[in-house]
């Protein structure tokens, strides 16, 4: 795992590029309703208000931001298990996120799959099965469609460092790579997966220098910087969207809990999880801004204020959405329905051949 | 109509189909340059460029998952597995991405992909080149799993597995593919999915089979008729899942004998699942038990020809169950 | 003797091969410094140390392969897969590695592995925490495939399953982990493979099933018992392949009547199995159809409560089919 | 792929050391042994002589042979299809390598395995199957085995470039460099998989760039040019016998037939095959040894007799083993035998509980 040295406290730095302020008061906000939402979803586990686990990003913010945001609707984000706050970046609204906790009917998909796994059709975010790397490979696929449409769009696709130890991994950037996909790949490298660092792996310190084996351009920033991380992705996405191709890009930052709400994570050093908790991308953010006049702790009241009563608003609509009904689970398995076969069996007779049904 | 080989309806119904539908294209290992290894993807790179035809890296992952991607956004892949031994690698895609995306999320993003497979043996193949594995898409629900048995079902059931909106799993017999020949119309049809066929009328013993071991069991029903005057109903499954059960509980229910027979394993090959429905759903209409002929349970198929030939399903071996169950 | 969970008995069984033999070593994603994501290796990396007990990447294949070639050149590999959703990566290493190894080199090269497998659902886990796989493996020659349901035979499987010469896949189930308990002997002990049990002799009606859904079948012996005195004979099938047919076949001459049970999808789940070779070796001994309890088949679970529960096969349901079996 | 530039035309160059004599001419020797040999295979092959199929190796002797000659009996070689020779350069029989070119009794696999797939144990070949890098990743393993075991053995993995694109071929090499483990990675890049060029396997020129984002060493070399392929091997090998772990070696060379003997390789510019003929490693290699005095015509001849000799013997004993009796097909499925379930079904009656039994 990178080691302290690597980073210089002050964060951000500043980027290749000069950001346009809107922007960077964009990356906080987004930042912090992140935050916002996680610690929610979080309290709500441990209320015992939802079924099934979670996997919070906290402490990834910078990532999650800088990665996701200003993507055109028809962009495609493939996440990752821990990836669930994207869906913000992209403009899911914040109701079906919390139906989607919930396991509500309101739900995109109607209660199938689990809390931490939503996708959105209408924007393009591909609803994400455990399979590690998974969504990266379709969406590889999706980078595919959009060459082969001649479309201007794009694919983002996440995962952890863990990932990158798993053949479909490395299937897929190579493809992209051989094709010239416009697709970017993204490893949020921050430092484990469950309880396994990094270093049993990988042999590498830096992750990005597997994109030399394919060919295409590797880059790692501070995966807390949400400024590093924005500009390096914003070069990556014009790349792709001008048809230059796939791009590996390694995020370095830090999960502050455990891998998911049950897991005390005792595997790692309580020293470590405080160095990182100072690295805290919001409050550097929040330096950041204060030093070219964008941000005010009244400003910071506002949108906490603005956001968790979005987060209420989301939650009320959640639990007064119903439930699925239980003979649902026999929709949506095939393009035709499976109700008839599933719910009464024709039984033959010798005295009668077609005879009674029964279930 | 064209007198065709099954590999000819097979190339026939892709160069019509990516003629009628823009949105189909073809990517696997030796399919553009190579027209593939069996010749099934013949002549398309040369009409339709390399965009359309693709030679993929060789990762069978990728084809299947890139696939699943390019049909989320509006594409009709149809992807090539060259041979069903070499499937392993891409079943994650197939069985925990393509057949529950669908399902997982409630009917809003969709993966229709028809996944060409080569399987089969008794062509010397050795035990990578002559497997089946049917069962393992067969027991995974959202998967269409079709395995025609003759060149015009093979042309229909293609374009109907193109233009259905399901990711399927499309078996090829490779010892069909220039064994047997029929009349195939050039023009455009296609053979309903999910639907079993009656071969052969008979009144004494249902024989329920498809694939290559259909045309043995054909066979075999018309050695019995000349060896006892009995009359063999032969059903093709045609789709093997969803199974379309129907056909061969009515067919059960006049004859009240079944005999069922494939060239995969016994143990949960296809026999299994038919067996297990009648047992459950006819069982009053049965004066006899329902027997499987099938290839023992070893890897298959050893090599050398004479263990090739032990394990492989015969005309003979067929006759002698029908004869002991049209005996009991 | 203790009393221990399922779980414990793992463990045990764990930490005495591996006292017993040093050639025993675990490898797998967590399973030394966390312990594995159930804790069933807890405490071997501590005892044994990071050379035995190894934290395998991200990678199900590597974790399967690696320990084909470890067991080749002497060794007795453990290895863990986490969930088996999870599995897919290392199937080609199981199926067609493992399983054919023996067979291929005509046993001159064989893999003594006992690939550990979480699996089974009702536990809120959702499509990809909740599947249970089995058929793949039972319907591939040359693999074992163990199925305990008890803390009892969970401890004396496995010990068996070490020192058996075959690749064997070891499935416990994540509901049973902590969910009963039974006395289990602290001495040394194995249980015999490829041999199911009598859980409950009865005269009525044979029930057969193994893992989570035995207790519950257990449990709906003793409410139709309750409410019509029907005596049901009860198997457990601990061994899912090769499959001890003799056994549920012995039964069933008696009985006369069966009912399959198991968590799985429907369709080539292994009440498939077992129902054909009811209907083929014990047809004359039945009266009546064989009917099985399973999930629909559909992707196993969906996450949402109500619609979880209406795929979990229940006590409930149980009694229902026996009750109708019995009707007949 | 490799370009003509690339290489200089006349091979084989001078290694990084000098070779002994005998080591020169036993690889000489080798060269030769493999190409009569599977010259007379493929002969055997158009004669109906034997069923099946063959992957013949013709033209890259250099790299079956450099890679895979010199080492230990407990030294394992994991084998693609393409590379059954390497079991003459480990020592297995070629009695029983033709016994099993013939599916007989008498091979190592009693007529299992297709023609290509020879194993053999007593001298650590493993008993391929088809699928691309299962060997490799099962030697991996091996590797570990030695690593625990404490012993100096190495392992030796060749696959072609196809094998690459592989999800396994990866999860293998990040494995053996995380755990240092002793084995080496050869590609015999032939420019090709099946009909395949590798420039849609691949979008970089040198496949050893990939041992870069491993952390082990990467090395490219003519695989046509055998001393050089064997210095480089031995550097990895003595890396790995020294608990140095892993190294990737790419072998560049060309196969002069199809793919298999069933493809005519019309995928293939003829001027293409043509140039790599001229760069054929055995006459190479004779020009080279000629200028140390180690190569005589005269020498050839008989090198050539012997081997054909041996060959001769080897068919006439593997035409007169026996073929595998048919029943044998349900051995060695498990430790156990399966006969009696496969050959004998019970039948349970009303009447006898444990009644007759039948097929
Ligand atoms: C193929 C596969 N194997 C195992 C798992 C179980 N699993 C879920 S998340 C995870 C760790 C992922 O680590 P990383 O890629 O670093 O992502 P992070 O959780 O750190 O964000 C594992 C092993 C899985 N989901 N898929
Ligand atoms: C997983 C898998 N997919 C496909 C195949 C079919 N196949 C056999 S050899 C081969 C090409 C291999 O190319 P390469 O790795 O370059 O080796 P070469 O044949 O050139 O020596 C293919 C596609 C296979 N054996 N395994
Ligand atoms: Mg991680
Ligand atoms: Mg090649």
């Amino acid at each position: 795992m990178a080691t302290a040295a690597q980073y210089t406290e002050t964060l951000p730095r500043e980027g290749s590029q000069q950001l346009d302020p809107e922007v960077l008061r964009r990356l906080y906000t987004y930042m912090l309703k992140c935050r916002i939402v996680e610690e929610r979803i979080r309290v709500l586990y441990r209320q015992g208000r939802f079924a099934g686990n979670y996997f919070a990003a906290v402490g990834q913010e910078a990532t999650e931001v800088g990665t996701t945001i200003d993507l055109l609707p028809e962009d495609t984000v493939a996440p990752s298990h821990r990836n669930f706050v994207t869906n913000i970046m992209k403009g899911t609204p914040l109701t079906l996120l919390f139906a989607h906790i919930y396991g509500r009917e309101t739900s995109p998909d109607q209660g199938r799959s689990a809390p931490a796994h939503c996708g959105y059709a209408p924007l393009n975010v591909i609803t994400p099965s455990s399979t590690i790397a998974a969504q990266q490979n379709i969406g590889t696929g999706i980078a595919l469609a959009y060459k082969m449409q001649r479309k201007p769009n794009v694919v983002v696709a996440l995962t952890g460092e863990g990932a990158t130890s798993l053949g479909f991994w490395h299937e897929a950037v190579n493809f992209a790579a051989v094709h010239k996909l416009p697709i970017i790949f993204v490893i949020e490298n921050n430092g484990y997966a469950e309880s396994v660092p990094v270093s049993l792996q990988s042999a590498v310190e830096d992750l990005s220098s597997k994109a030399a084996g394919y060919g295409i351009p590797g880059v790692t920033v501070d995966g807390n910087d949400v400024v590093a991380v924005y500009t390096a992705m914003r070069e990556a996405i014009d790349r792709a969207r001008s048809g230059g191709g796939a791009t590996l890009l390694e995020c370095k930052t830090y999960r502050w809990y455990g891998h998911s709400e049950i897991d005390p994570a005792k595997y790692r050093d309580p020293a470590e999880v405080e160095y990182w908790k100072s690295r805290d991308p919001i409050p550097a953010m929040e330096h950041y801004l204060t030093a070219r006049n964008l941000w005010s702790d009244q400003w910071k009241k506002e949108l906490t204020a603005e956001i968790n009563r979005e987060i209420d608003e989301a939650i009320a609509f959640a639990e007064n959405s119903p439930k699925p009904k239980a003979d649902e689970a026999l929709d949506h398995v095939y393009s035709f329905s499976i109700r008839e076969r599933e719910l009464k069996r024709k039984v033959w007779s010798p005295r009668s051949q077609r005879g009674s049904s029964w279930r | 109509m064209a007198v065709m080989t099954y590999i000819d309806a097979i190339n026939a119904a892709l160069h019509e189909e990516m003629e009628r539908d823009p949105n189909v294209f073809v990517i696997g290992e030796d399919v553009a340059k190579m027209g593939g290894a069996f010749k099934a993807t013949k002549g398309l790179l040369e009409k339709f460029g390399n965009e359309r035809v693709i030679d993929s890296p060789l990762a069978e992952g990728v084809i299947i998952s890139s696939s699943i991607g390019a049909a989320m956004a509006g594409m009709r892949p149809v992807p090539e597995i060259q041979f069903v031994d070499f499937i392993t690698p891409g079943i994650d895609a197939i069985t925990q991405q393509a057949a529950k995306l669908r399902y997982r999320s409630a009917g809003t993003q969709t993966c229709p992909i028809t996944v060409r497979v080569c399987y089969g043996g008794g062509v010397g193949g050795g035990l990578y080149h002559s497997q089946s594995n049917t069962s393992w898409f067969i027991h995974c629900p959202g998967l269409v799993v079709v395995a025609p048995s003759t060149p015009y079902d093979a042309k229909g059931l293609l374009k109907a597995a193109i233009r259905n909106d399901d990711p399927i799993m499309f078996f090829e017999h490779k010892k069909l593919y220039r064994s047997i020949k029929e009349e195939v119309p050039q023009e455009d049809y296609t053979v309903p999915l999910l639907k079993a066929a009656v071969r052969r009328k008979g009144t004494d013993l249902t024989a329920i089979s498809y694939g290559y071991t259909l045309q043995l069991t054909l066979q075999a029903a018309e050695e019995v008729k000349k060896k006892h005057g009995a009359e063999i109903e032969v059903i093709d499954l045609r789709t093997l899942s969803p199974l379309d059960t129907d056909t061969f509980l009515e067919s059960v229910a006049k004859t009240n004998r079944a005999v069922v027979v494939h060239e995969d394993n016994r143990t949960l090959g296809i026999g299994a699942e038919v067996a297990a429905v009648i047992a459950e759903q006819a069982f009053d209409c049965l004066d006899a038990p329902i027997l499987r002929v099938t290839a023992p349970d070893v890897p298959l198929l050893p090599a050398a020809a004479e263990l090739e030939h032990f394990c492989t399903v015969s005309v003979e071996k067929i006759v002698t169950a029908i004869e002991r169950t049209l005996d009991h």
